[in-house]
């Protein structure tokens, strides 16, 4: 541990940073740079690993340790250094198609095993950095390079696939909303398994305006419905209620508060977590922000540790001489 | 056991196959065997051969599985062409085996299976034992299920739960007639089923039963003895290849300081290294079972960045997949490990069958120019040697190392005598300091290694990626002649790594003609090797441990020799590295069948070129 | 079409069955062989198309056109030919290591498209073929080859898995239960996109038991919460009602039957049946066994040829010889 | 626009270099002179210089982007090593360029764009239009911008929007400069922003305001004329690698019937044919962005298996990804091409640009002896050629097929006469008929390929897989001698696919070196061969575009000459493959830079050898 705090500078690296203007990866990232101080880890103990992407430059910039994988791997490699190097605090940066589609098992794998990394999923829905072809995330009918009579591909739902992997703590939050952008990446730091973390993000190049509906001042506050643990969730102007197995939108002047479904991260069965996470569909007009689940599993790599460490702890250290002795002998004299 | 009323005649060597179905626990009886064997100071060489991957219905052609051993007075390299002895469980281990038996050698069958049912399952029209088509073998018909099981009698089992103490039986019965020591296995026995005491006694009786049947049974009139062979003194233990490669990375991790971890998926003929080295968290080995070859390797590749020796095992349609990840490792320049235990290919090829057909994927299998270290290992124990040569490679010049084993290296067995641990070498491992300036690309001038420069610590962090880096700082560098320059020196640092010369064995040091093999021919061409200049040939021979660089004193060592030949399991692959880099006419000796090579084709193909046929 | 009704000889291949005896696949193949006749499909319109593992080995068995292919592709494979093909009626075999393990991302990605595949996923929760090791099936803290101490990853649920990736078809059986089995195929069968189809399947030599709970005579009436869509989901004791936004398990003595659930298989919102999937555990005491989620939704086939054929409507069939010259030519005399 | 005031010289030939930041449109611009140069009957090549993959910040040296033109009135085969013009658009555009104008040559500027601020961004402490460091070129700083701006004072225009026209002020006075024809482009642009019309005009007015001031302004004295190059009769167009290469492919489906399926994943530079083949639905062309790599090669192989043209496109990750399923085509023997627009490596390596270095990786990248057939296109029009030869081989053979392409191929581009598709060939594709006892491996005499057996076929339904099969049944097979019969069978079948032989340019027969190049090496070495030749020298040439298997004839042309010059952007992977087959000592010549060869060097490595430095 460094003795004096360190600050947003110390965390910057004297990298030109890359992105084109106005590209939302930039707020994630001075977000980023403002909030690791919080952690109150020293800077060699940070590793960033990314895959390929626009957003998988993200490492560069921070002056922490950093990977700047291949595409799509990056759980994968993050997952052998957290599990050796429990010691280690370990981000994931990934993009949509990074993470969705050639990473996809990783991703589910990384999520269901609980590996004790923070995975950044910066959800742009469209390939950036090859200039434009769609991504697991985009629109069904979007026209992109690749697709120019429209997609036919049903998008996921990063957050529903990600509930469906087991995972134990899955959150959204916006490129542009620096306070719930740092509280999300607070509460995913503080959580000891795997936290998965989708960004809306904006690509002014290749996708403008794709999170309008939730950024502009006007249609914002309609669209995002605020999920704080403890809270009803609602927008201004919708909130959410239960129906059966799954829960509803109701315009919220046709209910009383007291029927809205109060938010419960925490809830064990990932059934409630996954109806949320339906709430929204592709156009964002009923979009769930904030942490949908977040539940206590042991750490994988935690785990793989204790019985490590039980093994030894029950057998002794391994002698090396007595292993190669192992079994049947004999002397040649 | 032990007054011995009957002849006993002195061999110098014996062969024998144990068959039978897959669930007639041949390997087991196999080992066992090989284990007195060993411990009477035979020189020994084993091999099994598994039936294809999926269980085959029982009493059939493709069920049939076998083991083979070779013991001798003398040194021993194969596990031998032409077994003297053969066990056959049922009629068609028989029918599967008989085409490698040499008339006049002994064949022992469990006559109980030779039903008419069991006989038309495998195409015999009339019974084997009793058409006459065996004459010209020493045929012993043995009623070893009925004996099994009226020997069991008295004990609380099933039938079925007797009649799988018939392997018992015939391990009994061998080892009286090979004069083997009984207490080691009847100890085993006792180990392994201590739980379960019914077990126990029927494996014990059936056992004892199949000893006192060759003692007194008319049809066994002679034992054979095999005398000790000469080794040198020390402590000794038979050893498969893939314990013995585990056994590698334990030492090397214990020597170096070093955390194991192990990013594997299974796959034949490799998981057992991932089973062996599950077994040993006491050595602080962390094995990571991922979700496929790609997460397999790029955990290891994780690992080895963050200081521990990152290892992965596969075969070869694992490294096809892993190879845009080792590519990465090469940008990186970090230690990583690849086993690759080979199997027929293409393709899922034919899994638990053995070739050498991987070599040109190892060397080659990544986009752009992507050097890195390729070595291979001869025998079953000569893998503890190559695991640790690996880590030595690897951590000293900081690249991904290939270590070439194969699936007749990994399943065989042979003698080793086992080292002292205070005689293995030491790694010392310097990791980066904290210091001011850190340069990650910055090299040791000797080596041409980078830093490894692990997380945690202080001073040192730095990013790396797969981009194309500036010399020394490791950033991002598009230029022309940085790129040229790197590509250069990721070449340069592979070709510069120290590997010990080749040694030629030429007896007279006048052959002309010389046999360079790689991989698990070894023990083929020395057994050729052997015979042939006990014919009066003169033959020289080397073995090429180290592909990636080759030794430096290879190109010499060609020049030398009128003749290479070079036998392969693959179609030429090392032939064609060696043409194109010394420009040197192999002679190319290549089968791929999935099995080794027998001593007899090889000396065959020498007296060929020797002879100039 | 082939004018005289086909029969299960027809169906049947003239190689050798090779799993192991009591081997859970032979049964599931032979009900499949019975059941394929009901299609009154010609034999040469269908495909089977298999990954790696013993269960992959099933399309030798079918005397249909087939492909064994590589460990965990077949759905990436059997998407190229079901999208070039309409007319063919693709069956994709794989197994719990194949589809979860290393073809995970191929599973979750023909899902989410709605390719018109029938996956059968054999859930033995073993590598069966690589004779022992856990899977991503396999309960926490199995011991198996490569987990001497036992394992330490959590499972996939595959039926949550699916839903996560938006499967329009999910279902849950039993490779000895014939009659299920069967009609969970004819469901399979006549729904339009992808259907994936979790077959409990004991491997006796590796796992053996691994599904008792739910095949012994003694505990499976207990065990199985029976799914009918239009029928209240229950096992011999235990029933199911809403709990919110979850379902939750309740003795039968203890509620009304009007009060449990009763099924809609057909319910839009995926939460319902994401619910319903995680009623059980590991320990299989409480299995919902049926279809899950059969919703209606474009198969993917359908749509890539229903826009080839609308671009040609629309723009006329393509002319070679007009592409040649399009931009700006010039003539050389 | 017509009348010519000013005096005109004639030249005969011109290298121009648009540069500029990404944003700047200098690839548009380069596309737009290059069409009005073609049109001209001028030959051309040109080559786009593409920044990084990520855009870099405005006015830095990473974002800037070029385009260079190189037009002639007679045959060209490079874009050119030294520009005669350069239009810089920027100090960044300067600063990344000057390096490669020679003394003497133009530089045209946007003086507007001199700011202290845009000079100090990429470090030049002074203005190189003042401090005299530029004296040695003929220098003409234009008031780019704000002409333009001020040009469209009427409109109604955001200034940002009224400065992106500044592109067009550019190529206006380019096109008066070299007498190019105006009305393409203004056709074009009227087509471009039929929609806009604002944006239309605004580019228009630029576009002659350009023209306007070449032709008034004192600065520009003196304008070129380039006459027509003598080329064959017919109707040319422009084209570049990539969509060459589509078109080849949609006319191979055409001709052959076959529906075209493209599996593919997005990476650079591949990933324009994805974008064009999926414009192309009215041929029936179905386009399947997949998953990943692995799923995009398994669904061609899925179509293929189906009846369809199944083909995948990706650069050298994506086939270190592909390799596995790959292996699984050269099983199945079922047609499949996969093409590689190569990129620099290892790893990520340099997306943008251009590198040979996959070619070991296509040869040997698989488990096992999984041979495949690998051609490769050598020029932007030759694409087009072998991806009707990728699929005449792989629907004749029922093989896998690598098309190698590369970075400088496929983003460059050169006149094509456009073939009249009377002439193209036919494929003949005969799919298995229904039948009794069909045997799904039983070869052709001729080709050995199998039967190519598709469903929806009754009576032939049957069974395959990755697992060694039976000759002939196709059944699992694990007999030693099939599969040595196999492997040797499948190496048969490539090795006997039918290429033409390679040709060999030497003038007068007699030379005794030969440059012997494959893929994009093409025009440089031409180009160099034409200029030794200029200078006197003897030297042959010839270009290899059929590596797996090789021309019949090559072995024999090798031996033809005393020495072969081999250049190839990568450490030497086609010289050592000759080696290894021909035992004859290449001499490499190799680059690793990201960039093409120039002719300079080319001629300077040749004069070493033929005059022995
Ligand atoms: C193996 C491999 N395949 C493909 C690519 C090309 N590629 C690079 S990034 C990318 C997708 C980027 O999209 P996303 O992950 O959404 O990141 P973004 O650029 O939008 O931030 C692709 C296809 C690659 N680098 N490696
Ligand atoms: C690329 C690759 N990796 C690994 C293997 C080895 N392998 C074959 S099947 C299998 C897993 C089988 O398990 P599962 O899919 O559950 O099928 P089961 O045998 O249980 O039916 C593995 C790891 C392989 N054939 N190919
Ligand atoms: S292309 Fe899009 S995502 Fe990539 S840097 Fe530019 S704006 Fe950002
Ligand atoms: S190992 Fe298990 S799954 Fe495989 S065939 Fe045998 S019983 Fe069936
Ligand atoms: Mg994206
Ligand atoms: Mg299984």
């Amino acid at each position: 541990m460094t003795d004096v705090a360190l600050t947003k500078k110390d965390f910057t690296s004297d990298q030109e940073v890359r992105w084109c203007p106005g590209c939302g990866d930039y707020s994630v990232l001075s977000t980023m740079q403002a909030f690791l101080p919080e952690l109150g880890i020293p800077r060699e103990n940070i590793v960033f690993i990314s895959g390929i992407g626009c957003s998988s430059r993200f490492p560069y910039y921070l002056n922490t340790f950093g990977m700047h994988s291949i595409h799509g791997r990056a759980p994968a490699i993050a997952s052998g250094l957290a599990i050796s190097r429990p010691d280690l605090t370990v981000f994931v940066i990934t993009g949509d198609g990074d993470a969705l589609s050639i990473g996809g098992n990783h991703l589910i794998h990384a999520l269901r095993r609980n590996v004790e990394l923070k995975i950044l999923l910066f959800n742009n829905r469209i390939y950036g950095l090859t200039k434009g072809q769609y991504s697991p995330a985009s629109e069904l009918g979007k026209i992109t390079k690749s697709t120019p009579y429209g997609s036919l591909d049903t998008p996921f739902n990063p957050v529903s696939l990600a509930i469906g992997a087991e995972a134990t703590f899955v959150a959204r939050t916006i490129d542009s909303d620096r306070k719930h952008l740092t509280e999300t990446l607070r509460q995913a730091a503080a959580h000891k398994g795997s936290a998965l973390i989708e960004i809306y993000q904006n690509c002014p190049i290749f996708n403008d305006g794709a999170f309008d509906q939730v950024k502009d001042n006007e249609t914002k506050e309609g669209s995002l419905l605020q999920m704080v643990h403890g809270q009803p969730i609602k927008s201004s102007t919708f909130g959410v209620i239960r129906d059966g197995a799954i829960l509803k939108l109701v315009e919220l002047n046709s209910v009383d508060e007291s029927q809205l479904v109060v938010h419960d991260a925490h809830d064990p069965d990932p059934s409630y977590a996954f109806a949320l996470s339906r709430l929204s569909g592709s156009d964002l007009e009923h979009t769930p922000i904030g942490t949908f689940r977040d539940v206590i599993r042991s750490g994988y790599s935690a785990m793989v540790n204790d019985q490590l460490a039980s093994v030894i702890t029950a057998q002794g250290a391994g002698d090396l001489e007595k292993l190669l002795h192992s079994g049947d002998t004999w002397v040649v004299n | 056991m032990s007054l011995m009323s009957k002849p006993t005649v002195a061999v110098k060597s014996v062969i024998i196959r144990f068959a039978g179905d897959s669930g007639d626990g041949m390997q087991l009886t196999g080992d066992r065997f090989t284990m007195d064997t060993a411990s009477l100071g035979n020189d020994i060489s084993t091999l099994p051969n598994f039936p294809a991957e999926i269980r085959a219905p029982q009493g059939t052609l493709p069920g049939v599985s076998s083991f083979q051993l070779h013991f001798a007075d003398h040194h021993v390299r194969t596990a031998g062409d032409a077994p003297d002895v053969l066990v056959a469980m049922n009629p068609a281990a028989l029918k599967a085996n008989i085409k490698d038996i040499p008339r006049g050698a002994t064949i022992i069958v469990d006559k109980d299976e030779f039903t008419t049912r069991n006989l038309t399952k495998v195409g015999y029209q009339t019974n084997p034992l009793e058409d006459g088509t065996l004459s010209s073998y020493k045929i012993h018909p043995v009623a070893l299920t009925s004996m099994t099981v009226s020997a069991l009698s008295e004990l609380p089992l099933s039938r079925k739960e007797a009649e799988r103490a018939k392997n018992m039986f015939a391990l009994g019965l061998l080892s009286w007639m090979y004069h083997r020591p009984t207490d080691a296995t009847e100890a085993f026995l006792k180990a392994k089923f201590a739980k379960k005491p019914d077990i126990l006694e029927a494996n014990l009786i059936a056992y004892r039963t199949g000893w006192n049947y060759g003692e007194t049974s008319e049809d066994f009139a002679t034992s054979y003895e095999v005398a000790p062979a000469h080794m040198p003194p020390g402590i000794y233990r038979n050893i498969g290849g893939n314990i013995a490669l585990s056994y590698g990375l334990i030492a090397a991790s214990q020597q170096s300081g070093l955390k194991l971890f192990l990013g594997s998926y299974p796959i034949t003929p490799a998981s057992d290294i991932l089973h062996e080295l599950s077994k040993h968290k006491k050595f602080g080995v962390i094995t990571f079972q991922a979700e496929d070859e790609i997460a397999a390797v790029g955990s290891a590749l994780g690992a080895s960045y963050g200081g521990a020796l990152g290892v992965t095992t596969t075969s070869g349609p694992g490294i096809a997949l892993k190879s845009e990840m080792i590519g990465l490792g090469v940008m990186l320049e970090l230690p990583l490990i690849i086993i690759d235990v080979q199997r027929g290919g293409p393709s899922t090829g034919l899994p638990t069958k053995t070739e050498q057909a991987d070599l040109l994927q190892v060397m080659f299998g990544r986009n752009g120019e992507s050097p890195a270290a390729v070595i291979a290992a001869s025998t079953p124990s000569d893998c503890f040697t190559m695991a640790m040569e690996a880590v030595r490679i690897a951590t000293t010049y900081r690249v991904p190392v290939f270590l070439l084993s194969d699936g007749y290296i990994a399943n065989g067995s042979e003698p080793w005598m086992i080292p002292d641990v205070a005689t293995l070498p030491k790694f010392d491992i310097d990791f980066a300091k904290s210091q001011e300036n850190f340069l990650p690309y910055e090299r040791n001038p000797e080596t041409l290694a980078r830093p490894w420069a692990i997380p945690g610590t202080a001073g040192i962090e730095h990013r790396i990626g797969g981009i194309e880096k500036q010399d020394k700082t490791g950033e991002i560098n598009y230029e022309p002649a940085n790129h040229d320059f790197m590509v250069r020196t990721r070449q340069a640092k592979i070709d510069g790594i120290e590997v010990p010369d080749i040694e030629v064995d030429d007896l007279t040091g006048d052959a002309k003609v010389l046999f360079l093999g790689w991989g698990s021919t070894y023990g083929p061409i020395a057994s050729a090797v052997e015979e042939l200049r006990n014919n009066g040939e003169k033959i020289a021979q080397a073995h090429l441990k180290y592909i990636n660089p080759f030794p430096k004193n290879l190109g010499a060592v060609l020049e030398k020799y009128e003749t290479v030949i070079t036998p392969e399991m693959n179609l030429g692959q090392l032939a064609m590295l060696l043409r194109s880099k010394y420009l040197k006419d192999i002679v190319g000796y290549n089968m791929v069948r999935g099995l080794p090579f027998t001593t007899a084709e090889l000396v065959e193909a020498a007296m060929g070129v020797l002879h100039n046929d």
